[in-house]
């Protein structure tokens, strides 16, 4: 079993998987390293060996440890054993200005830049130079930025790319990113990975934590896989060794992934929840409309911007739209705050899991949240019939428990479930979710879209704006897709696949025909065109 | 331009609410003219030092709950070792006590990061021990100032190339404090200690990740504030020509003219000037008070009413002016 | 939930005690509490007695009570900074209004400022988002000017304590203060609040996450507004205690002495002032810590000076040496 | 019908008995003269530099004279100069200054502790332990009692201060800190308290401790227990908040141009004792329940007050 070979990582990298001689020089080498945090231990004996111009994907499930890493290897953490190698020598990150020094620079999972500093301001702080900061920006596909912006008025996926492009401007020998593509639009997504690819042809080293499996396989060398803190494997990137990837991480095999069962034909017309009708939000989203089915799963597909954020912000009640209406059940509704919203029905899960938890609090409480927001329930709670409820939504959802006294403690998939298992426990008719795979490892992955469709299946309807395309076709019964504040098309998902997405996701009009290949390979044609 | 206004917005509005503010004051009192202006000025010393001390630790992401008793303590120290001196031995006591004021103030910084205990809880302690240290310095009010200290925030200066009618309104008070806080704040705020200031005030995580050496830059910000705090202490000295060791009314006012200044408490935004005009602000309310003779007991009503209506009208503004 | 947290078993002593104190943030507390009694012992034997523990806990518990105005205030990220003076009031306006209507009329009308007050301060920072600091201290100096008019206007009818107050506020029974009547209730009712009542829930969501609730349903202002018409209610309680344990009805800065202690007593009790974290007993056993300090403070033969400099240090080595043990990192 | 005068007033401590009383019996004073058009009265809590603001404010108001219970004798001289300058009349009230132009009309704080003091230890027999609890730790007024009570003690060798605490005249704190001290069982014959009286005798009743000689001021609570309490001995020593009202009659009878001989007119305290039949009997004339405990009873100086007590009680100036 692979779990074994945790134990000499580097050695079963250098003599059996690939053969090379164990004296080639490694940019980096980290061996025995662990971190726990009170009981929970995070890492336990982890190790990494990265060469010099390799692209080296870091696996794991959700907790497996892959941040934690990161962070040690970039002295925003201290770990309590463990040697860093760098470049053969011995040395000791103390913190992330250090690291620096050694040429190790990150993109952690989340930003990192400074929020009450414009970009000017935020790049003379790390001593980053404009210029190529400047032509980074630009060649991640983000034209016009204003560098006198203020960095918390920018949206969450510039941020990353900003991210991003300052850690690239120190040209760094060891660039490591904490899924950096997670929340990002496929277009700026494909970007990164290009830039990517474009370091390590310079000889530069890039460490890529990232579950979509479809970048993993394009862009990475070597993956080593972490499963419960332990180094269990390093992988050569060739044909299949998705699989064996998979294996690793979960320490079993699992099915192929495919399409869920899909509500019947029959079911059709099981009448109308929600109805939307020339909304208006803002200045994004200029004129929507809609209808979500009873036991439907409908996706939103749409490029960054296009108006999805307003869309969904004002389904929630979070924001107030300009024109247009909203009916629940056939009823014409008005939110001015998202507790109007639920009173409907309708729940909201953020794609940023900050927004919706309480760090500091319990599992359970989290999870207990929305039951005590009325005022008529601020009395007395009934604590047996809580636990009974918020735990049967910790069954369906599998949370991994063990840190559950502080949700800060749980890994990002782990929390990404909490933020559902609240509204899987409030019994919510309507789910408006907003990208909730980001930064999920497979097996959880697949969980969600199970509970999806299971959501669907009891009568409920959910309404899903995913960034990674694929998802369309493997949950969703049809697919809206916005273009420039519009509804541009509304494909049944049997069609729905990532070409015909892209396609009108472009505003391009349908081709059946038309051939734009799977995502996988538009970098490699994109670098040929450039 | 327009993101100029908005961002200043705040300081630009606090400046006009200041201008209406005089303008209401000569009509209450036609005769109110240079003179009394300087004393506006000599009033407001001691508030803007303590709030500009304020304002660092504030932007820094913290609070200062000792400013008054660092003021105290400095004043007792400065009038006691003055007390009975030459002229000049003022001119070693003036930048030993701000040297004094630098140093412990870092203490608090040090005590925070060493100990992990929540600023305003070190600060409240420092309150006591500073407050103590005063008491054993000297346990009655007494000591004495330099003359030519005493002489420096009275009067005018004479500027070249300014009329007299000009310089007649820049009181030495007044000149004093700006070029006090110019020397310090201006070269800071332009410097990467002053964005790591801002920035350690802002996400303490982030800055820690953007390389910022956040314990160094929380010291110095502490330290900063003792420094300003001395400045305060010494303009105590000053005007009243002797060291009280029973902190003045300046924490609370100093936290109040931070947040009136547009000072967000949390950290990362807001400056110097705005917190400074607040303190004039609230000086000229109470001379507008006095002149209209309102019954004493209305006047700290009135102050509490201002207090909460600017900020309220602030926030208003703010809720307004979200998108949508 | 500590049941969850299964020491490992081979855990080193030391670090298992420090893990079950900090999984019972208590202990080291009340640890901290005794020792200070001991220390007062061994410096003047003797005076741990009966009647000495009787008269700590009467002036703990005003303190107690106020610090749980902070406490509550301070677990949405807040503080009330007008409890001294709404708790000044709610004496004052009792004691001049006691004479001519009965005690319990007083009683009730005097609680009547209290909740203005905190309606004020509850609509500020929860509606207007101004900041609680600013807000109750702003409406603390505007509470203090209209009691002074209000002195101003009733200077000549003279002030009174009702028999019942000066019996709550100074009484034994048994050898137990009788504040421990109202006390006791009050705390049971606080600490149900927090970890058994959906408003209990609400005030550490809130104080955690204010976007995260907004998006459960939770209307904000409502809560803020609720919380701090509680803390002044709780504060004119604490007052009309008070002013029966001190019996100077006229005073009109009676609580005032009670503010920065009441904070430091929530702080010392392990309440984050940012915010979430934090409980009631804590608070409790602070303000125990406090008064007892006070004490050693006075018993204490030094210059005034160096009393304060000890008072100061004490506070943060506690506060120090608490988190050093309550924290598993 | 004299001339009509603004008075300016500067108080620097609010919200306490005997200054609230002071400020009252400046207006009825004021109003009583009839000579007073306006009072412009500035009164807060705040320190020597917050008191400089508030008289160079009463300056600029072009006041004709001025009542200052200073924050310090010292710290506010630079304003005091100014006024003179400006042709104001400063009469300082309650405390001395330094400014020599400023008249003075006082309360002679050295005395009021010496006389207490002298009392206590004489009911003491001479001997035994003093509990001393003084004002607040650095304020002017309690330095100069401390001179006073040093003087009585340096007469009684066989006295001894037991405890010495700052009381911040605080109730609260007084009686907790005696309370406290009880508490340890130290023996003492005596409290001298700095006008925080009727809570220390509150404690001691309430604690069932031996009755022991307490000197306070003639605060309306205190002296109302000496005439009741039973078994306490002690004894009140006038300080009289009146003293504003006095300051507003020097004030006008400079300004009218009577210049006293002296530049510093001090009012003599009064001592008031329950230990003799005559004591008795001048402290329940004196006792008055229609006042708040902590206004000192004392509500008019003869020859330099001419309000009623109803005047007095009902706290307005002229034009209210
Ligand atoms: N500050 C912390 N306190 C306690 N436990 C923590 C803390 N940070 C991480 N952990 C725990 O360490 C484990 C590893 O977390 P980590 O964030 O490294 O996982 P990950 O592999 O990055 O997962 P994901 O893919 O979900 O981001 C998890 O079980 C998590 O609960
Ligand atoms: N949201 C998306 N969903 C699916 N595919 C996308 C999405 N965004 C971009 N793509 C794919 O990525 C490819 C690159 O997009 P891009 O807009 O960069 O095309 P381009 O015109 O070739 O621009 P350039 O030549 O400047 O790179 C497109 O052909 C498109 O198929
Ligand atoms: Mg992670
Ligand atoms: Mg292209």
């Amino acid at each position: 079993m692979p779990a074994l070979a945790g134990r000499h990582p580097r050695l079963q990298s250098g003599t059996i998987e690939d053969g090379a001689p164990l004296t080639e020089e490694l940019i980096l080498d980290a061996s025995g390293v662990a971190k726990s945090y009170g009981a929970v231990a995070a890492l336990r004996n982890a190790s990494l060996a990265v060469r010099p111009g390799e692209v080296h994907a870091l696996m794991g499930a959700n907790g497996a440890g892959k941040s934690t890493l990161v962070k040690i290897l970039t002295g925003a953490i201290h770990a309590d054993k463990g040697d860093i190698l760098i470049r053969g020598k011995r040395r000791d990150v103390r913190s992330p200005a250090d690291a620096r020094r050694a040429g190790l620079v990150p993109v952690y999972q989340d930003a990192s830049l400074i929020p009450d500093l414009d970009i000017v301001s935020n790049l003379r702080l790390t001593a980053t130079p404009v210029e190529p900061f400047a032509n980074w920006v630009k060649e991640l596909g983000v034209p016009d930025l204003d560098l006198s912006e203020m960095a918390r008025d920018i949206p969450l996926a510039v941020l990353r790319v900003l991210d991003l492009a300052r850690a690239l401007a120190v040209e760094p020998d060891v660039l490591l990113l904490d899924e950096m593509t997670a929340a990002l639009p496929a277009n700026l997504a494909e970007r990164v990975l290009d830039v990517v690819r474009r370091q390590s042809r310079a000889g530069r080293s890039v460490i890529f934590i990232s579950h979509r499996f479809v970048e993993i396989s394009a862009l990475c060398d070597r993956a080593t896989v972490l499963r419960d803190g332990q180094t269990v494997g390093v992988v050569d990137m060739e044909p299949g060794a998705e699989e064996r990837i998979v294996e690793l991480m979960l320490g079993a095999k699992i099915e192929k992934q495919r399409g869920f069962a899909r509500r019947q034909a029959s079911q059709a017309d099981a009448g109308t929840r929600l109805s939307v009708r020339n909304l208006r939000v803002g200045t994004k989203l200029a004129d929507v409309s809609f209808e979500l089915k009873n036991g439907e799963v409908a996706g939103v597909v749409a490029l960054e911007g296009q108006g999805q954020d307003e869309l969904f912000a004002a389904l929630s009640g979070s924001l107030r739209p300009s024109t247009g209406t909203i009916e629940a059940d056939g009823v014409p509704v008005k939110f001015s705050h998202p507790a109007d919203a639920i009173r409907a029905g309708i729940a909201y899960i953020p794609g940023d899991r900050t927004e919706a938890l309480l760090m500091h609090r319990s599992v359970r409480e989290n999870i207990a949240l929305p039951f005590s927001a009325r005022f008529r329930n601020w009395g007395p709670i009934g604590m047996q019939k809580e636990r009974t409820i918020v735990g049967r939504a910790i069954e369906r959802l599998q949370i991994d428990t063990r840190a559950q006294g502080e949700v800060q403690r749980l890994s990002g998939g782990n929390q990404q479930k909490v933020t559902i298992a609240r509204w899987i426990a409030a019994d919510a008719r309507t789910v408006l979710c907003f990208d909730p795979t980001r930064g999920i490892d497979v097996g959880t992955k697949r969980e969600i879209y199970r509970l999806l469709r299971e959501l669907a299946g009891q009568g409920k309807s959910v309404l899903f704006y995913t960034s990674e395309l694929e998802e369309v076709q493997l949950v969703c019964d049809r697919a809206i897709v916005i273009f420039g504040g519009k509804v541009v098309d509304v494909l049944p998902a049997e069609i729905a696949d990532e070409a015909a997405l892209t396609r009108a996701a472009y505003g391009l009009p349908r081709n059946a025909t038309a051939d734009v290949g799977i995502l996988a390979d538009l970098p490699a044609t994109n670098g040929a065109a450039s | 331009m327009s993101r100029l206004l908005r961002r200043n917005g705040w300081v630009a509005g606090l400046l006009a609410l200041f201008a209406v503010l005089l303008v209401l004051t000569k009509i209450i009192q036609p005769g109110y003219g240079a003179g009394d202006f300087g004393s506006l000025a000599r009033a407001g010393l001691p508030f803007a030092f303590a709030v500009a001390a304020q304002a660092v630790v504030v932007i820094a992401g913290g609070i200062d709950l000792s400013v008054a008793s660092m003021m105290a303590l400095t004043s007792v120290t400065a009038a006691s070792m003055m007390n009975g001196a030459s002229e000049e031995y003022a001119l070693f006591v003036v930048p030993f006590v701000l040297a004094m004021g630098f140093v412990l103030g870092a203490v608090n910084g040090i005590l925070i990061v060493v100990t992990r205990v929540p600023d305003i809880v070190v600060t409240l302690a420092m309150l006591f021990v500073l407050q103590g240290a005063a008491l054993l310095v000297l346990d009655a009010p007494g000591g004495a100032a330099a003359e030519w200290l005493k002489a420096s925030i009275t009067g005018t200066l004479p500027f070249p190339f300014l009329p007299d009618a000009v310089t007649a309104w820049l009181p030495n008070a007044l000149v004093l404090l700006v070029v006090c806080l110019c020397v310090v704040w201006i070269p800071l705020k332009r410097s990467r200690l002053g964005l790591s200031l801002y920035a350690i005030g802002s996400s303490e995580l982030a800055a820690f990740r953007s390389g910022v050496p956040v314990a160094r830059t929380r010291i110095i910000a502490y330290g900063l504030a003792g420094l300003f705090g001395a400045m305060g202490g010494l303009s105590l000295t000053m005007s009243t020509g002797i060291g009280a060791p029973i902190p003045g009314p300046y924490l609370m006012a100093s936290v109040a003219a931070v947040v009136l200044g547009g000072v967000v408490l949390g950290g990362g935004r807001g400056g110097l000037l705005g917190p400074i005009i607040a303190v004039f602000v609230l000086r000229l309310v109470r001379t507008d008070l006095t002149l209209m003779a309102i019954d004493p007991n209305v006047t700290s009503i009135i102050e509490g009413a201002i207090m909460v209506a600017v900020v309220m009208f602030g926030a208003f503004i703010a809720i307004r002016g979200r998108p949508a | 939930m500590s049941e969850t947290l299964t020491a490992p078993s081979r855990a080193p002593l030391g670090r298992r005690i420090k893990r079950f104190m900090a999984d019972r943030p208590l202990v080291p507390l009340i640890i901290l509490l005794v020792a200070l009694v001991v220390i007062l012992q061994i410096m003047r034997p003797g005076i741990v007695n009966e009647r000495w523990i009787a008269n700590t806990v009467k002036f703990a518990i005003p303190l107690a009570i106020l610090a749980g105005c902070q406490t509550l205030t301070m677990l949405t990220g807040g503080i009330d900074l007008s409890v001294s003076t709404v708790a000044t009031m709610s004496a004052f306006v009792m004691a001049s209004l006691a004479g001519h209507y009965g005690a319990p009329a007083a009683i009730v009308i005097a609680l009547i400022p209290p909740l203005l007050i905190g309606l004020l301060n509850g609509v500020g920072a929860g509606i207007f988002r101004v900041h609680p600091l600013i807000m109750t201290l702003g409406t603390g100096l505007i509470g203090a000017g209209c009691l002074q008019v209000y002195q101003r206007s009733v200077i000549a009818t003279g002030t009174k304590i009702p028999d019942f107050l000066t019996w709550l506020g100074t009484g034994l029974t048994y050898g137990f203060p009788n504040a421990l009547l109202l006390f006791i209730p009050i705390a049971a009712l606080i600490i149900f609040t927090l970890s058994r009542t959906g408003f209990g829930r609400l005030l550490y969501a809130v104080g955690d996450n204010e976007k995260a609730t907004r998006l459960s349903g939770v209307l904000y202002g409502q809560v803020i507004i609720a919380l701090y018409m509680a803390s002044s209610l709780l504060a004119g309680v604490a007052g009309l205690l008070y002013v029966g344990l001190i019996k100077a009805p006229s005073s009109l800065s009676l609580a005032e002495p009670l503010l920065l202690p009441s904070v430091a007593a929530a702080v010392v009790g392990g309440t984050s002032i940012f915010g979430g974290r934090g409980g009631y007993t804590g608070t409790i056993v602070g303000a125990l810590i406090l008064t007892v300090l006070t004490t050693l403070l006075t018993i204490l033969q030094m210059p005034e000076g160096a009393r304060r400099i000890l008072f100061g240090l004490i506070i943060l080595l506690v506060t120090a040496a608490y988190l050093r043990i309550v924290e598993d990192r | 019908e004299g001339k009509q005068y603004t008075i300016g007033v500067s108080n620097t401590v609010q919200g306490n008995g005997w200054r609230e009383e002071m400020v009252c019996a400046i207006k009825a004073q004021a109003l009583a003269s009839g000579e007073v058009a306006k009072l412009n009265i500035a009164h807060r809590n705040t320190d020597a530099a917050g008191q400089l603001e508030d008289l160079r404010n009463l300056i600029s108001a072009k006041v004709d004279a001025i009542v200052v219970n200073p924050a310090d004798p010292a710290g506010i001289k630079a304003a005091l100069e100014e006024a003179n300058k400006a042709g104001i009349v400063v009469v300082a009230v309650d405390q001395a200054v330094t400014e020599p132009t400023a008249y003075i009309i006082s309360n002679n704080q050295e005395q009021y502790a010496y006389l207490g003091a002298k009392w206590l230890f004489q009911q003491m027999g001479g001997k035994g332990g003093v509990v001393y609890m003084r004002g607040a730790a650095g304020a002017s007024a309690d330095s100069d009692r401390d001179k006073g009570f040093k003087k009585a003690l340096a007469e009684f060798p066989d006295v001894k201060v037991v405890h010495e605490v700052f009381t911040g005249w605080q109730q609260d704190q007084a009686k907790q800190q005696i309370l406290d001290f009880i508490a340890t069982g130290s023996p003492f014959e005596g409290i001298w308290t700095s006008g925080i009286d009727n809570v220390i005798v509150d404690a001691l009743v309430e604690s069932g401790s031996k009755m022991v000689p307490v000197v306070g001021a003639d605060n309306a609570g205190f002296v109302s227990q000496l005439n009741s309490v039973e078994g306490l001995v002690g004894a009140a020593v006038t300080n009289p908040g009146s003293i504003g009202g006095a300051g507003v009659t020097l004030a006008l009878q400079i300004l009218d141009g009577k210049k006293p001989a002296e530049q510093t007119v001090l009012v003599e305290p009064e001592l008031w004792e329950n230990a003799t039949p005559e004591g008795k009997e001048k402290l329940k004339s004196v006792v008055d329940p229609s006042l708040s405990a902590e206004w000192p009873v004392s509500i008019s100086i003869p020859d330099w007050t001419t309000y009623s007590k109803e005047q007095i009680i009902a706290c307005k100036g002229p034009g209210e």
